[in-house]
């Protein structure tokens, strides 16, 4: 499976287009595809969504099916609900990922137990697009990254794409899902850009990638710690350490499997997130590595992630805070016991 | 307005549907009195009219939000006792095949889109429904029942406002009976009408008597035809009064309200008063009436039956349900 | 209303601080051009009548809560230019050290309970400041100022809702510029004036031309002397507009509103509108007006200064003030 | 430290009192205590609350400091916040911990980070309570157990009482305490009976407590977890295995010290408790303790939770969702490599 979406990136019909152009080619292409698709959300019809996510939507399809809506994220999220159980495939969005806070009563108590709730007599298609992650000063309240919230949540599928091809795949596979499912956009990748094929195609929920391949260690990154990781596996390599890349994409349900099979190989596992690091998807990640792979384990599973305080305003601050190429070597080289190069 | 405009067979729907809660009811709390029915129980009798007198207005294809106290809302949408009767009682055959429970009873084949355990929780649900419903172009109508105390929630404010703002085919319905939980409205709310909201809204409301089904019904059919007429949602608060506690059985001796209150509403009771009614009126016999109550119960009977010999849900039920599997 | 009421010395006030929210905005825009400001930036240009008719009605001691856009309400209350400078470009010597920005930006000395960075967040908190003063018995006011597009959201309504029911002595002041963001308050609100929402929370509510000063002090002073009184809050919706964009400086070519529209509405603007009326009711002169132009630009031009001295904080206090020591 | 807490059970002046009474002693004691205290919430006045929490607050300290709010979630936690940055030492209430849903914004957005995004400068002297846990029939909307939503969010403590001997010295601590505190009742402990010294005393916050002395294995429990840990421990020390079992209390602040040396002892360690598995903090207990003591482990840290599915209503499945002893003990035997008995 990884094989074959690994391949449509060398697609025939693959261009560089940025991560937010791939989202929103992917979300055009599906309501073309189908009239029950709509997007809803504050600022997303006319203005086309304030990162330009839903750009041009209006226009294509009116304002019937790119909707407007007052800033109501509770209201937001309860119209995809009632829209999905009344038979259509929603897509609403919530501008920052901070806003789930404001709306997590329809997320968690509403939208992801329904369908259990009722005996399973409910269908909840229904696609809730936000943007998460930090870099860009918008202090404490607009750049957090709470998975760790959606995915403890049963009935929810959450995903982090990490680059414009993936992004464009793995929406289609959480539009077309018939389960509440949460898809997470990184702003500070919004203008990143990487191939992407014309053509609808759809990467399964799940199934993780392994977008590096190497033997000394394993690292399980999502969201843009995955170019970091990459950044850092480059700069390791140099140093003779061989970095294997793991990419969940989707961080509920996880792709617990490709991450063990990894770590069987390489005995030694970082896990790396853009989120505090206290109770992150990384401590579950560590908790099953360790479960599954004991015998095998050369070191303690590590984790490289944000500290413990909320994130602060200043440039001055927050590169100290957000995880990057140079801490994610530090965690590796720690785990392997190995100096600093020139320490 | 005059007791001659329904039909008598709205009428008599009206008294069936009322007669269904009410004799469902009183039974689910003898059970719930009996330590059989596990959890919470929210007992809808005293407001019978409000969810009759709206659903006999309603279409089926229409849908229904609801809350915590939603039984009512279920029969009078035309739900089936066994199945509501044995998942009260965790059982494998109701509804939710155990999973739910009163809180979370539901029936989406009659468009009732379910209770719901967290006060103003339905709300934007309902406007999820009233937005699709605009969105096929067809003229179906979401209608949301909700109490006074949820109108303090963030939820319903949003839910409210967005419906309004996107002129969608939806009706609020406001079950005040003077009560959130232990505590009463003036306490809690520094207006004595709760349709006061509505113009904040810019919805047009209307009070009815909540104790009156043919009046509710009337104040639903034009609230309905506003809606599918594409002319947006509007708001209806019904007085009434809960008999019970807010949770199980108790009807007397409580701190929060005092046993005359109680006592003055009961003789507004929504199905003597409607009986007297249309007795008098010549428009249905006591005969029949007495026939229709005897059946009612007969099938309530049979309920409780139902629910007493389902089986518990076999715990292999546990994990499943959790997610659509996608083929 | 007559010019006349306030006293000069009043008005002089009104015009002091609409001028250093003016100078400071414009500064801070120029910044942000120039990349010197991290992060996003939502100017409060346009709408200075508001914040400072509200507080030069208002006690020192008196609280506010405030906004995404609330650079001008902390101006207004009396900020400290150079220490919202420097926070405001992430220096060490800004109000929150760096920490908080553009949209946590506070004095709690001043009783300026901070900006927030979600709509609707701020309100709720202004309740308990209000609460806090009725339950020391003192007569102190909590002031909340929130944009139209924010009455909208549960919080807003909840805190209103509340503060309503306890009887707390809360100002409420919204400020309608027609938009929340990039889109226009007519299609996610199906009323007109904001203020139709205070009858539903059983408060008084009055709409006043929010590009003048006077009106904007004159209906505050009511509002607080009420709340003052233990008669609850109340309600003013102040009609304004914001010149630039959203957020950043763009003013004019936008999707959103017609270059037309912006241009009629820097016909009323505040301060020019209120040197003019001053000036030719002999009030103040025009000389004055200007000596006070220059020393708010210096203080200003300043302030730049002093936020680009200022170091960025040290990253050894990246973990600091998360929590309070007890000792 | 942890000495002198549990002498306090011993003290001259314990006596037996349920676990809701010796909540409501507490608060009644701080209140006598400290006037800038009060308590606000829904039926907290006149009702006392709908578990008797606040039972006779309003006859004592009157409505003016028993205070009955509207149904509104957001505002009450804001009404602490706001009361708490203005010098009063609120103690708001929300009725169920799955209600923390919809108050999260004003919980995690704002009073966890108002301090940080101040730049030190506000104090939050705020606690809140409520009452999370199944075992009541009460369905997925009123049994969660949410405690890894706030673990994860730095600027709150969180605490979470195994006994009414805990729950009243932890309540007074949170109280007591400075910062944004949420204090957990569990629902199906309420009329739980236990020794409770009269005096005021504090059990300080994120200190744990070694509430069984054992050799074999450690096990990690709170809140009624605890109770049903013991149960399990009994069982098994029959079957000639020796538990040990840490009491965390606080779980955030973590006593990761307490946890960690046991493990060091006892080479093997099983988190027990009632939310649900994946993401949940047994995960976050996992991965520090083989962080913290990888060398000594001979099992991989076991996990013993709720399942990935939000909480069934009927009797006929809660049981089996909820831990209890059996699996408890069922999830020792497994860490040990032994048998079931008869088996
Ligand atoms: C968000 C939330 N808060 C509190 C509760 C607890 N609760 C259940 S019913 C109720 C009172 C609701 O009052 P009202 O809306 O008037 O409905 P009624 O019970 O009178 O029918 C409360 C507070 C809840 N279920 N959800
Ligand atoms: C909960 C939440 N939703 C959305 C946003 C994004 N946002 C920031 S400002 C704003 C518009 C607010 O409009 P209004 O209240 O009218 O204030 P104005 O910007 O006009 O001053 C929005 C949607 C947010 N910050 N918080
Ligand atoms: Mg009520
Ligand atoms: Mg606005």
């Amino acid at each position: 499976m990884t094989a074959t979406e690994t391949a449509t990136e060398n697609a025939e019909t693959a261009r560089e287009l940025t991560y937010v152009g791939a989202f929103n080619e992917g979300i055009k292409q599906l309501m073309r595809e189908d009239e029950d698709i709509f997007v809803a959300g504050e600022d997303v019809g006319i203005q086309g969504g304030v990162f330009g996510s839903f750009s041009g939507l209006a226009d294509e399809f009116g304002e019937r099916r790119a909707v407007d809506t007052p800033i109501a994220e509770q209201a937001i999220v309860g119209l995809g609900i009632g829209a999905a159980v009344a038979g259509l495939r929603p897509v609403v969005d919530l501008m920052f990922m901070d806003f789930i806070m404001v709306a997590m009563d329809q997320i968690a108590n509403q939208a992801a137990k329904l369908k259990y709730m009722f005996g399973g007599k409910a269908e909840l298609p229904l696609t809730i697009t936000t943007n998460g992650g930090a870099g860009l000063s918008a202090a404490a309240q607009h750049s957090q990254s709470l998975e760790a919230f959606l995915c403890h949540v049963p009935g929810l599928k959450v995903v982090m794409p990490s680059s414009p091809h993936d992004l464009k795949g793995l929406l289609v596979a959480c539009v077309r899902d018939n389960n509440p499912t949460i898809l997470v956009k990184n702003k500070a990748m919004l203008g990143v850009t990487g191939p992407v094929p014309e053509e609808l195609y759809e990467i399964p929920l799940g199934v993780g990638a392994k977008v590096r391949e190497g033997t000394d260690v394993t690292i399980v990154a999502y969201s843009r710690m995955v170019s970091e990781s990459m950044k850092a596996a480059e700069r390791l390599a140099d140093e003779g350490i061989n970095c294997e890349i793991i990419d969940p994409r989707t961080v509920q349900p996880l792709d617990t499997d490709i991450i063990v099979e990894s770590a069987k190989k390489t005995n030694r596992v970082v896990v790396v997130h853009e989120a505090v690091r206290f109770g992150g998807l990384g401590a579950e990640i560590a908790a099953q590595v360790q479960e599954e792979a004991f015998d095998y384990l050369d070191a303690p599973v590590a984790r490289v992630a944000a500290p413990f305080s909320p994130i602060p305003f200043s440039p001055g601050l927050e590169g100290h805070y957000v995880p990057n190429a140079k801490r994610i070597a530090a965690g590796i080289r720690e785990t392997l016991g190995r100096p600093a190069p020139g320490a | 307005m005059s007791i001659l405009e329904p039909s008598v067979e709205v009428l008599k729907d009206l008294h069936h549907r009322m007669l269904r809660i009410r004799l469902f009811e009183e039974a689910a709390g003898k059970l719930f009195e009996g330590n059989k029915m596990p959890g919470f129980l929210h007992l809808y009798v005293g407001q019978e009219a409000v969810a009759s007198g709206v659903c006999v207005a309603m279409r089926e294809d229409d849908q229904v939000s609801s809350t915590h106290r939603g039984h009512g809302h279920l029969v009078a949408k035309g739900g089936n006792l066994n199945q509501m009767m044995a998942e009260l009682m965790g059982k494998a055959d109701g509804y939710c095949n155990g999973k739910g429970g009163s809180m979370h009873i539901c029936d989406l084949d009659l468009n009732m889109l379910g209770a719901n355990g967290i006060v103003g929780g339905g709300a934007p649900i309902a406007v999820g429904a009233g937005f699709a419903n605009k969105y096929r172009g067809n003229d179906t109508v979401s209608v949301v029942f909700f109490g006074d105390g949820s109108t303090n929630i963030g939820a319903f404010h949003e839910a409210a406002a967005m419906a309004s703002a996107l002129k969608l085919p939806v009706l609020f319905v406001c079950e005040n009976n003077e009560y959130g939980e232990y505590t009463p409205r003036h306490k809690v709310m520094a207006i004595t009408d709760v349709v006061d909201r509505a113009a904040g809204y810019g919805m047009p409301g209307v009070i009815v008597d909540g104790m009156d089904a043919i009046a509710v019904h009337e104040a639903a059919l034009e609230g309905l035809a506003r809606a599918r007429a594409g002319e947006g949602p509007s708001f209806i608060e019904a007085k009434t009064y809960r008999y019970y506690n807010h949770h199980g059985v108790q009807t007397l001796g409580m701190k929060y309200r005092t046993d005359e209150e109680v006592e003055e509403w009961k003789k507004k009771d929504c199905i003597e008063g409607f009986e007297k009614r249309v007795t008098e009126a010549g428009l249905i016999s006591a005969d029949e009436l007495a026939a229709v109550r005897a059946e009612v119960q007969a099938e309530v009977d049979a309920a409780v039956e139902f629910g007493e010999n389902s089986p518990y849900p076999d715990p292999s039920t546990l994990l499943t349900d959790v997610y659509t599997e996608m083929v």
